[in-house]
């Protein structure tokens, strides 16, 4: 087993994996920029060292420096959560070359699968359908009106080297085609280092829906079934949820099986995610596959009691998997929303400034995973994740109603978060009917951030009164200026203060 | 004292006295039993009438920030002074009608669309200020001319820095 | 179904039972004591009325002002919680005659199986063994001898009105038994104005071990299995688990059939528990039952997945069980420690203060019910319990390793709890190996409250370093007097600060 | 600076200094790297030579408390002057050799159990303090005779409050 891991990552990722090292009595190293000084992730750690300045260049993408953290502390293992270095498989191969241990799988695999066309190839080799467009990257703007003639409008045009919504343009009629597979090369080109795009058909609502996969390096691969992941803002997911409420039982087992058989012909390792889209009639198309641990990996644990990533600290080390396909028997149902330091309300504009007030729900079926404390300053330079929400329940209606009162409870003062968009989501009819694809959040923007009766009425109401109440308390009014001690003790109490004179 | 509050396009009515020593307030013409406790620097407990509000108060430059459940209310309160001076006509030295471009947070440019003497239309791009792994546009509030251009690519800036000026654009 | 619910509780119950209105969208309403005006389950409640001054006698037991809240603000049904007026058939017996619903057992339940001789009756009706002893109580001291010689020594001389370790006495040998006899009465008497007492058996190695049911008024009653409760300290609980480490299955389905018999025969409505003593040889007799919900009863739902309270309310309101027998598959296993304001290190001394910091747990397979907050005072008016931290595993080691993991990070400051006490308990070898009965903290009381090497060396330097830097910054050393505000930034730096000047 | 620090059985003895503007602090003849972050008003991040230390530290009436991992460990710190004191076997005017017995917490006084004149010996319960549900024996630390009785059943008192005091109790 591993003696001592070292986690190349910040945020609630690397408290995540923390935990899991804790329970199998792993030290734990925590690697830190100096912008993370006093995060959790630092204070969890059994050692942690600092691997550079603010800049992740400079810091959590910084492979000698990570390197050399691993080495000084005498770490075995790396584990490099999600983001940042884990699917580069430049950095994995240097650990292996190092002696060390790579969580994930190997670099043969991450390269392989980290490129859209290579990995289609293999898709469509096992069987599985891909979106209808281009299976090579088109290089000219001939060969790109070709194929969207052939699939036909609208098309997307999605950068072959990278994801995350950069370098992709959707184009609504053949007009707009040379302008957006120039703008789309050109973003890719500076995204990525890699002009190549591809086109693909544009399908009617379209649902993402992901298999959850696990293999050991005894040749055994297991699917841990699907997880539904269409609430996207920018093609960056929201909110996820298992079981999907869309797709049919015989869909579920067939992408199951073609996930297994992927993983098998990439001789994939560790946890891993493939990536499917779904149409309104549940036509299916392989889309990628995502070669480390998922953001939404905690809904999977919570319908199927496994930790993965315990379990990938043991395949690692060479152990079988803990478990077989027939152990998979997922019960319930589970959602998890993201938590961003971003104003759900004003265009999901990132927002810093120090948590000023923590407050986490708890209770049944209920699971936070976060990677922030009350005084912690949220700075500018990371991925705006701050942590995950997620609930449990028997059936999906008691799980929805679950995470709205686990939203309710969970205050984060001072920095603007998509609490409250998640919270109007999980309230939407449309949602709570399970009832919606990708286009969800554009489709009915409007009603979500619209304000309800009592949010204008009685809630402002006591918003006022609040506001009042504080501010007859700082600025005395005209009959209290004589006093204006008294004066605040009279208005506002301090509950502390009250007790103890009892 | 008798108060106007504004909260979103609502104004509501407000009297605070003391009666026999006990703070007073009348909203809207109903008196209702109020217990404001402070819970930590930044949050309240407020029963109105029994109900119960969990929520934190902040000043804000013209007013009061609100957290209460799911949203920020923003609280103006404006005495029977500050209601004389507006209706006269009179404003506040204070505010702000320049027109200044300032970060809304900190963040590195990584590009700039304009120079000093362009003339841009409201919404269109000024520069880019990537924060947290995104790009966001800053784009022109209002339309006018561009007198002075504050940053370059590269630079990094802190929440509220000037990023441009804008000149011919009155009411900003 | 119920449309708005006062719940005549405090502190982590309260906060349970409110968590569930709020899934059920059932408005909720705290009462309070005067010293618990800013306490969780007051920020948390829809509505909130002050039924008294700070001792329970003038609010949480005072009848009259509990049942003019709900009056007052219109609750149609009263939720007890645990302790205080839970078991109370008189409570119960006014909130019936004034129109509302009760969430419990019907008063005559409660009368019933409240008294303890009668409760021994009706399971020896019913086929449950009960411990050898008297039946009746004894109401003399040459009964007492009778019955001590009967059974043989070392015997129980136990209050017949309550519980609690009030007017409770061991008697080892015959000699002792007169002034044994003498002093249980007297105690009993004042504790529980009932001096009637009884004569049971000392059992080898007992295990406490109870099974949660759970009944509606269809006449369907299911048992839920059950909770090994042995490691108490003064006859309280302080960490319960699910299943037993220790009963076997035929024994496990012998308690659960005998306790659905039980409450069948004294017609049981909602969730109540049947408490057994089991022997070292798996001899097993009835104790007593609780006619209430139980403070452990999270572990149970960790298991089965259901909601307690939820169903509680349901079958309140008159409607059937959302399960039957049949749906009761338990998995995994589950742990509870409970975190009292007690010093587990000082023999359990209460401690009182404000909650200067309070950190809670998450992640995988974790559960917090707590009713404190940063901020909160600790009075001395109510029981000492803050919250119980629950984990669930697949395997029983996976929970023991979780919870420990979970101990370590559940931070309270301000406060001494059971944390560090119950850390102890989980570390220890005969608790890990699921080899323990009640006299379990009696038994390695010393090896418990024992340093480890670790703590004692590495640790204890650390601490010092800690105090030293920290006196450092405080009281300059000559060096540093000529600046001393300088100097503090040199020994301590400010997160916050150091942050927000990069 | 050198110190003495006691924490336990265990004397760890402490060099402080500065070296080139850093501090310094050896501590059993190594010295560690050091970095201490305050976190919040009682918490700090402590890394020695790396290694991550969560801790909470307060000041006692004698030392300094300080919570890490699930120990409280209470630290005496002398100094050179401290410890020649000490040596010289003068004793601390402000310490505390009273035959005082106080509160250990708030609570409740349900009965006592002596009365002025009475002797006691150590151990003997004098009062019990009842809080959270429970009675709390309070007994004599030492023998002695009792001098002061401060409350009687039915009083309720804060955390600190005088009980009883014993005199002819030396070294309490």
């Amino acid at each position: 087993m591993i003696k001592k891991l070292l986690i190349a990552n910040r945020g609630e990722i690397a408290v995540r994996v923390i935990r899991s090292c804790r329970e199998l009595d792993i030290p734990a190293v925590a690697v830190y920029s100096e912008a993370d000084r006093s995060a959790p992730h630092v204070l969890m750690a059994d050692e942690a060292i600092c691997i550079g300045p603010p800049p992740s260049v400079e810091s959590y993408l910084n492979v000698t420096n990570i390197l050399e953290a691993a080495r000084s502390t005498g770490a075995d293992a790396i584990h490099p959560g999600y983001g940042f270095l884990s699917e580069n498989a430049g950095f994995a191969r240097s650990v292996l070359n190092t002696g060390l241990t790579w969580i994930g799988p190997g670099p043969e695999t991450l390269e392989q699968m980290g490129d859209k066309v290579a990995a289609r190839r293999l898709a469509l080799e096992v069987g599985a359908p891909v979106v209808p467009g281009s299976i090579e990257p088109v290089t000219d703007l001939a060969a790109a009106e070709k194929t969207a003639t052939e699939v036909g409008y609208p098309v997307l045009i999605k950068a072959a080297g990278g994801g995350g919504g950069k370098g992709m343009r959707v184009v609504t009629v053949a007009d707009e085609l040379p302008t957006a597979f120039e703008r789309a090369r050109s973003e890719a080109a500076s995204a990525f280092a890699d002009d190549r795009v591809y086109v693909e058909k544009v399908l009617g609502q379209p649902h993402h829906v992901e298999i959850q996969i696990f293999a050991d390096s005894h040749g055994r691969v297991v699917s841990l079934g699907e997880r539904e992941c269409s609430i996207q803002r920018r093609y960056q997911k929201i909110i996820e949820e298992t079981p999907s409420p869309f797709i049919a039982p015989e869909v579920r087992e067939q992408l199951s099986a073609l996930s297994v058989k992927i993983a098998a012909a990439c001789h994939y390792l560790s946890a891993g995610t493939v990536e499917f889209l779904v149409d309104g009639d549940q036509n299916y198309y392989f889309l990628e596959m995502n070669t480390r641990l998922q953001v939404e990996h905690p809904i999977t644990e919570l319908v199927t009691g496994l930790d993965l990533v315990a379990e990938q600290l043991r395949v690692a080390s060479g152990e079988s998997l803990s478990f077989d396909q027939d152990d998979i028997q997922p019960r319930g149902y589970a959602l998890e929303c993201r938590i961003y330091a971003e104003d759900g309300f004003e265009s999901f504009a990132p927002s810093t400034g120090n948590v000023l007030e923590l407050s986490a729900p708890s209770g049944m079926g209920v699971r936070l995973d976060h990677g922030i404390r009350q005084g912690l300053e949220i700075t500018p330079y990371y991925d705006p994740i701050l942590g995950k929400l997620c609930a449990w329940g028997r059936t999906r209606p008691e799980a929805v109603r679950r995470m709205v009162r686990a939203l309710e409870e969970l205050r984060i003062i001072g920095v603007r978060t998509t609490v409250p968009f998640c919270m109007a989501v999980m309230n939407h009819p449309a949602f709570m009917e399970g009832n919606y694809c990708t286009s969800f959040i554009s489709d009915y923007l409007p009603e979500l951030v619209s304000w309800s009766e009592e949010e204008t009425n009685h809630l402002g109401e006591a918003a006022v009164l609040g506001a009042a109440l504080f501010a007859a308390a700082r600025r005395p009014t005209t009959s209290d200026r004589t006093d204006s001690r008294s004066a605040k003790s009279d208005w506002v109490r301090l509950g502390r203060e009250r007790q103890v004179s009892q | 004292m008798i108060f106007l509050a504004t909260v979103g396009d609502r104004d509501i009515r407000l009297k605070m006295r003391r009666e026999n020593g006990q703070p007073v307030v009348e909203i809207a013409d109903h008196a209702p039993q109020l217990d404001l406790v402070q819970l930590s620097q930044s949050s309240y407990s407020l029963l109105v009438d029994g109900r119960s509000h969990h929520l934190s108060v902040r000043p804000s430059r013209d007013g009061y920030l609100v957290d209460l459940r799911r949203r920020t209310y923003h609280v103006r309160l404006r005495d029977e002074l500050d209601l004389i001076i507006e209706n006269l006509g009179l404003k506040d030295a204070t505010s702000d009608h320049s027109g200044e471009v300032t970060a809304p947070i900190p963040g590195l440019i990584t590009s700039v669309a304009v120079a000093v003497g362009a003339e841009v239309d409201a919404g269109e791009q000024l520069l880019i200020l990537e924060a947290m792994k995104m790009e966001n546009e800053i784009a022109a509030p209002k339309s006018g001319r561009v007198a002075v251009v504050h940053v370059s690519p590269g630079d990094a800036v802190e929440k509220g820095a000037p990023l441009v000026e804008l000149e011919g654009c009155q009411g900003l």
